[in-house]
């Protein structure tokens, strides 16, 4: 082949993320040293976020079957029958590096790279969530990030008219330097349209088409998330900057779907991560073909790329597609009715290799398989850590401060506090399907067209996991679950985001494996299995490992949109009660935090099964009307959960409590007011339902709806009590809570 | 003293904006426009002219994907 | 009775007319580069992001091969609303008085609005009573409107301020709290809030967007009548 | 040959930009800074410098809320 340029060194594949050994198993496979096309696309595919090769051994024993599954882990998104012959294709995906780099461009970017996930599919995308996680707001680095990432999201989430349905977002100091953006993406489809990213058909042609081909994120996404942040290395990264085009993306998304529905296309797949190379190079294996790439036919949009440049770039909005020589034309005429431009780069081989050409002069050659399935795994070698790796933070509330000072606290604290000033910047009722808005109740709820609906939710409570990495993830799941059960909705699956340290580090190791056996074990009890997700490793700053955040997303069903419920209370004289096998802790607790207190070494056990059950009663009475109104209790407990529900419905109650199972514990009553765990509900109804209820779950009545303020009374032997604020109180200390962070 | 800076998308970064009135004018009758950019453009009353990179590294620009340039005007202008 | 409702590369919304127009009558999509209006008697200008709208919301979507014969449509006497994008499509084409801006507080914003009926007396309008509150969710970042003083003299004499933002729900920041005008001939008409996302209680929060498309499909039969 | 167009909002009209730059900047250390207001910026190049005005009337600016200003540059500019 001849050499333009002089052949790489084993210097340059260091620099490009690769190790020696990785590198001499290059030159085996090559047999010769590769050169700089060859280099490139290996590092790229080989890169940890290509390649998973410290996961992908876990990721393995997850479970991926069941009988709402359409489409697993492998494809660009999962899908799951949704009756009616639709399927909802969803997944979740992270774009935390270049978002600490550039916030906006990176959150945006973000957001259209799952998009196109969805309708690689051939699923139209209906909704977006974002998980978001920034240092504490008091500093102006977490705060930049924030609003840069929040106007990213809406920029592009509004623009191409996806409604942005729910999200969460968390303050913690772990995150200071490495900003957490996931974004999870829901789509539909039918079951024909369906389509899957395998090339084949040798002699079929490989069009490219959307937007031409820059310099944006040349080395970027690929080798950035293989890498530490260091505190000055910002600066060398600026050139790699994606800039997001949500016209460019709403067009490719409409053209992309017409050819579908016109039959066109053999095979289909969206330009991410590593750009040509990896999109190329995957379809082929998925196909056991070859494919020869032409990049001089690529349209560029700067003079002078290199071949390696082409065949790395980031961007933005461009898919791959394998068509069928006799439609070619017709395939352009439809890029063209959209204005998107597309171009025949290329053919299916069945030479097994991928080889690049410039012009018809052969630039790279390489065996695809080595490319994309030969990669060494990794083992990793996990290690509980003997100390703890997470320091607490700065107290804000006393440890003897009053029950309702700890409630107000809680509710204005950057974590509780109402959302409304970052969901209002989403569009979140665009194409008519959002029968349930942000903060209306625990999950997103969308119509479909035969009358029934689906519920969304995600979450991620990160302090609990670094707390205890198989609790807290199995806690993270019930709390997806819970939110579905709320609105009526039984899971259908599951996606995920395991956002971690280095794993290269045994206590790194330690968490990823003991997370990923909660996240297994949990989404078995629940038969709602994983159908895709996503892995972003070595989020550590200079300051140590983020907090283990495996970002849990989860798609249910309920047969009747009418039916689902709203977490406020809605009727003065409801009764209210907490039902579900709730053991409240003050362990990894929001108000332990407040309090300045280090995190434990582990949390209470779960009883997966009984949170199970528990959640197939609420689910079932929310379906058969009996509920005015259902919450799951999460951080700040009861409490919080019960100011909650008086807040959204606007108005009080009376609620008497036990102090708990705990007699004795010193914080006796702030655990029963403000103690944490997995399982519990609260719901308002008429006295005959929730006596219904009790036959078939633990339910503790605690009180009525009614009046202007919230009342709690704990039972202590001589009564006393512990609270009473007032609605106004409790709405100003929770509406003003994050609204200052976006002034 | 009167300033203006002119703020403009980084050479090689995607300009959506550009692209767009690019794509525009020649349905309007303009022909012949090319190498469109849309940047920004903001105009101040400064003290101190020293002031003004800084005010752009820190605020005004986003020096990530765009470049700036200082402009003194007269005080009438 | 029949609506047209334009598509342009960039239009979000325009399913959502399309559907909700359905309510009252026949509709369907115009594509932008199609002259025809199929025989359409109203026509809507969707929301979203046409072009997307750079430069400035709406200023190249005026001059699509639709928007032209909109504009004969419109100088005909035919009914068109402009919703939120379309809105703004509208002013820039100078079928609408006036123009629109950014939002005061320099965000999209999505929030349920209220609007109060100033006029119940238009084609736009005569489903609904003079003083009647609608409930209508609004989105966007570039919705305040302005016109200058003497336009706004102007169209107060000549009735063509149709809906006001209630006391407190004026986000954008638009003068004298205007919500939606009409032309002088009274055939056109625009608002920035979405009428066409609140025609089914389920998923709307009200159903007070209706009023809207079944006061054009009044004018429109009584016309025939 | 190579063109800029400034476009600034009306004075009168109010410059929510402005007054938010104005504002953000004493609270990053920059004292002294006022009359503050931000616009858009065109750079094309044209066959025929005549057709720059109607450009802006027609499309690039809106001459009911916006001014423009057009400067034409070196060709090397
Ligand atoms: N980053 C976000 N983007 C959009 N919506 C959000 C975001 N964070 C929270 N929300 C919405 O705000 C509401 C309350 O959020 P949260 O308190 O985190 O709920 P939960 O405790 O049930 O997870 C939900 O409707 C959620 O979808
Ligand atoms: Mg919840």
């Amino acid at each position: 082949m001849p050499e333009t340029a002089t052949l790489p060194t084993v210097d340059d594949a260091l620099a490009l993320g690769l190790t020696r050994d990785e590198y001499e198993l290059v030159c085996d496979k090559q047999g010769r040293p590769p050169n700089q096309v060859e280099l490139a696309m290996y590092s790229l595919l080989w890169s940890e976020h290509c390649a998973y090769k410290h996961s992908r051994k876990l990721l393995r024993t997850l479970p991926t079957d069941g009988p709402h599954v359409v489409m697993g882990p492998g494809e660009n998104a999962g899908a799951v029958d949704v009756g009616g012959g639709l399927v909802c294709a969803f997944k979740v995906e992270s774009h935390n590096h270049p978002s600490a780099v550039e916030p906006f461009q990176g959150a945006a970017t973000g957001v259209g790279g799952i998009l196109r996930d969805i309708f690689a599919i051939g699923a139209r995308p209906i909704a977006v969530l974002d998980s978001l996680r920034f240092g504490e707001p008091s500093g102006a680095r977490a705060r930049y990030l924030l609003d840069g990432a929040v106007s990213g999201i809406a920029h592009y989430g509004n623009s191409i008219g996806v409604p942005t349905v729910g999200g969460e977002v968390y303050f913690e100091a772990p995150y200071e330097q490495n900003c957490l953006v996931n974004a999870m993406a829901l789509g539909l489809a039918t079951r024909e349209r369906l389509v899957r990213s395998a090339a084949t058909g040798p002699g079929n042609l490989i069009v490219l088409f959307g937007a031409s081909t820059g310099r944006d994120g040349i080395g970027g996404a690929s080798v950035l998330a293989s890498a530490e942040l260091g505190g000055d290395g910002e600066q060398d990264r600026r050139p790699t900057v994606q800039v997001g085009d949500p016209f460019e993306e709403k067009k490719l998304l409409e053209c992309s779907l017409e050819l579908l529905d016109r039959r066109l296309l053999v095979s289909l797949q969206d330009l991410g991560a590593a750009g040509l190379t990896s999109s190329a190079s995957e379809m082929a294996s998925k196909g056991e073909v070859g494919i020869d790439l032409d990049v001089a036919r690529v349209p560029l949009r700067e003079p002078g790329m290199e071949p390696f440049e082409i065949m790395v770039s980031e961007s933005q909005e461009r898919m791959l597609c394998v068509v069928e020589p006799q439609n070619v034309e017709e395939v352009m005429g439809v890029c063209e009715k959209w204005e998107v431009g597309g171009a025949a780069i290329g053919t299916v081989t069945d030479s097994g290799r991928m080889r690049v050409l410039r012009d018809g002069e052969l630039v790279g050659d390489m065996p695809v398989r080595a490319l994309v399935d030969e990669c060494p795994l990794y083992d990793l070698r996990p290690e509980k850590p003997a100390e703890a790796l997470y320091r607490p933070g700065l107290a804000t509330v006393a440890p003897d401060a009053s029950a309702g000072e700890a409630l107000l606290a809680l509710l204005s604290c950057a974590n509780l506090a109402s959302r409304r000033p970052l969901f209002e910047r989403y569009d979140s009722i665009v194409q008519s399907r959002t029968v349930r808005r942000p903060q209306e109740a625990d999950a997103a709820v969308l119509a479909l067209p035969d009358g029934s609906a689906l519920a969304v939710s995600i979450d991620c409570n990160g302090r609990r996991v670094a707390a205890d990495p198989y609790r807290g993830t199995i806690a993270a799941v019930l709390e997806c679950a819970a939110n579905l059960a709320c609105v009526g909705a039984e899971p259908l699956g599951t996606t995920n985001n395991l956002n971690f340290g280095n794993p290269e580090k045994p206590h790194i190791a330690w968490q990823l494996s003991e997370s990923v056996r909660g996240l297994g074990e949990a989404c078995r009890a629940l038969d709602a299995p994983i159908v895709g997700g996503n892995v972003s490793l070595y989020n550590e700053g200079a300051t140590g490992p983020i907090y283990p955040t495996p970002v849990i997303g989860m798609v249910g069903r309920m047969p009747d949109a009418r039916d689902c419920a709203q977490l406020g209370f809605a009727r003065a004289g409801d009764e209210i009660a907490l039902v579900g096998p709730f053991t409240p802790s003050l362990a990894a607790s929001e108000l332990s935090k407040l309090r300045g207190e280090p995190l434990p070494d582990g949390l209470p056990e779960i009883d997966l099964a009984a949170a199970a059950a528990a959640h197939a009663v609420v689910r079932d009475a929310v379906r058969d009307g009996e509920l005015s109104s259902a919450h799951d209790i999460a951080e700040g407990g009861l409490a919080v959960a019960l100011a909650e529900c008086c807040v959204a419905g606007g108005l009080g109650a009376t609620v008497e409590l036990a102090q708990g199972d705990a007699p004795g514990e010193a914080d006796a009553v702030a655990t029963a007011l403000f103690g944490e765990g997995s399982g519990g509900f609260v719901v308002s109804g008429a006295p005959e339902a929730l006596s219904g209820l009790s036959a078939f779950v633990s339910l503790r009545r605690l009180g009525t709806v009614g009046g202007e303020r919230l009342a709690i009374e704990v039972v202590d032997g001589a009564r006393r009590t512990a609270l009473e604020l007032t609605l106004v109180d409790l709405s100003a200390a929770y509406s003003e809570g994050l609204a200052e962070f976006f002034a | 003293m009167r300033a203006r800076v002119l703020i403009r998308p980084k050479a090689g970064i995607l300009d959506p904006q550009g692209v767009a009135v690019e794509r525009a004018l020649p349905a309007l009758g303009f022909a012949g426009a090319s190498n469109v950019h849309v940047g920004r453009l903001v105009e101040l009353d400064v003290d101190d002219a020293a002031q003004l990179r800084p005010m752009c590294e820190k605020l005004l620009a986003n020096p990530l994907v765009e470049d700036y340039e200082v402009q003194l005007l007269d005080d009438g202008g | 009775m029949k609506f047209g409702v334009l598509q342009f590369p960039g239009s979000c919304d325009e399913v959502d007319a399309v559907e909700a127009a359905r309510n009252v009558g026949d509709a369907e999509l115009i594509w932008h580069r199609d002259r025809d209006l199929r025989g359409a008697e109203a026509i809507i200008v969707p929301g979203g992001f046409s072009y997307g709208d750079y430069l400035r919301a709406g200023a190249i979507a005026r001059f699509s091969p639709a928007m032209e014969s909109v504009i004969a449509f419109a100088r005909d006497g035919g009914l068109v609303l402009g919703i939120c994008n379309g809105f703004q499509v509208l002013c820039e084409a100078h079928l609408l008085p006036g123009a629109l801006l950014p939002n005061v507080n320099l965000r999209f914003t999505s929030r349920q609005v209220e609007l109060d009926v100033v006029r119940g007396d238009t084609a736009f309008t005569r489903a609904c009573a003079a003083g009647q509150r609608l409930s209508i969710p609004a989105k966007h970042s570039w919705g305040r409107y302005y016109a200058d003083e003497a336009t706004r003299r102007a169209m107060d004499e000549s009735g063509q301020v149709v809906l006001r933002y209630a006391p407190g729900h004026n986000f954008n920041g638009s003068v004298d709290d205007i919500a939606a005008v009409r032309n002088d001939a009274g055939n056109v008409f625009g608002l920035m809030p979405h009428p066409e996302h609140a025609v089914d209680e389920l998923i709307g929060g009200s159903a007070d967007g209706l009023s809207i498309f079944e006061s054009m499909r009044l004018a429109v039969e009584g016309t025939h009548a």
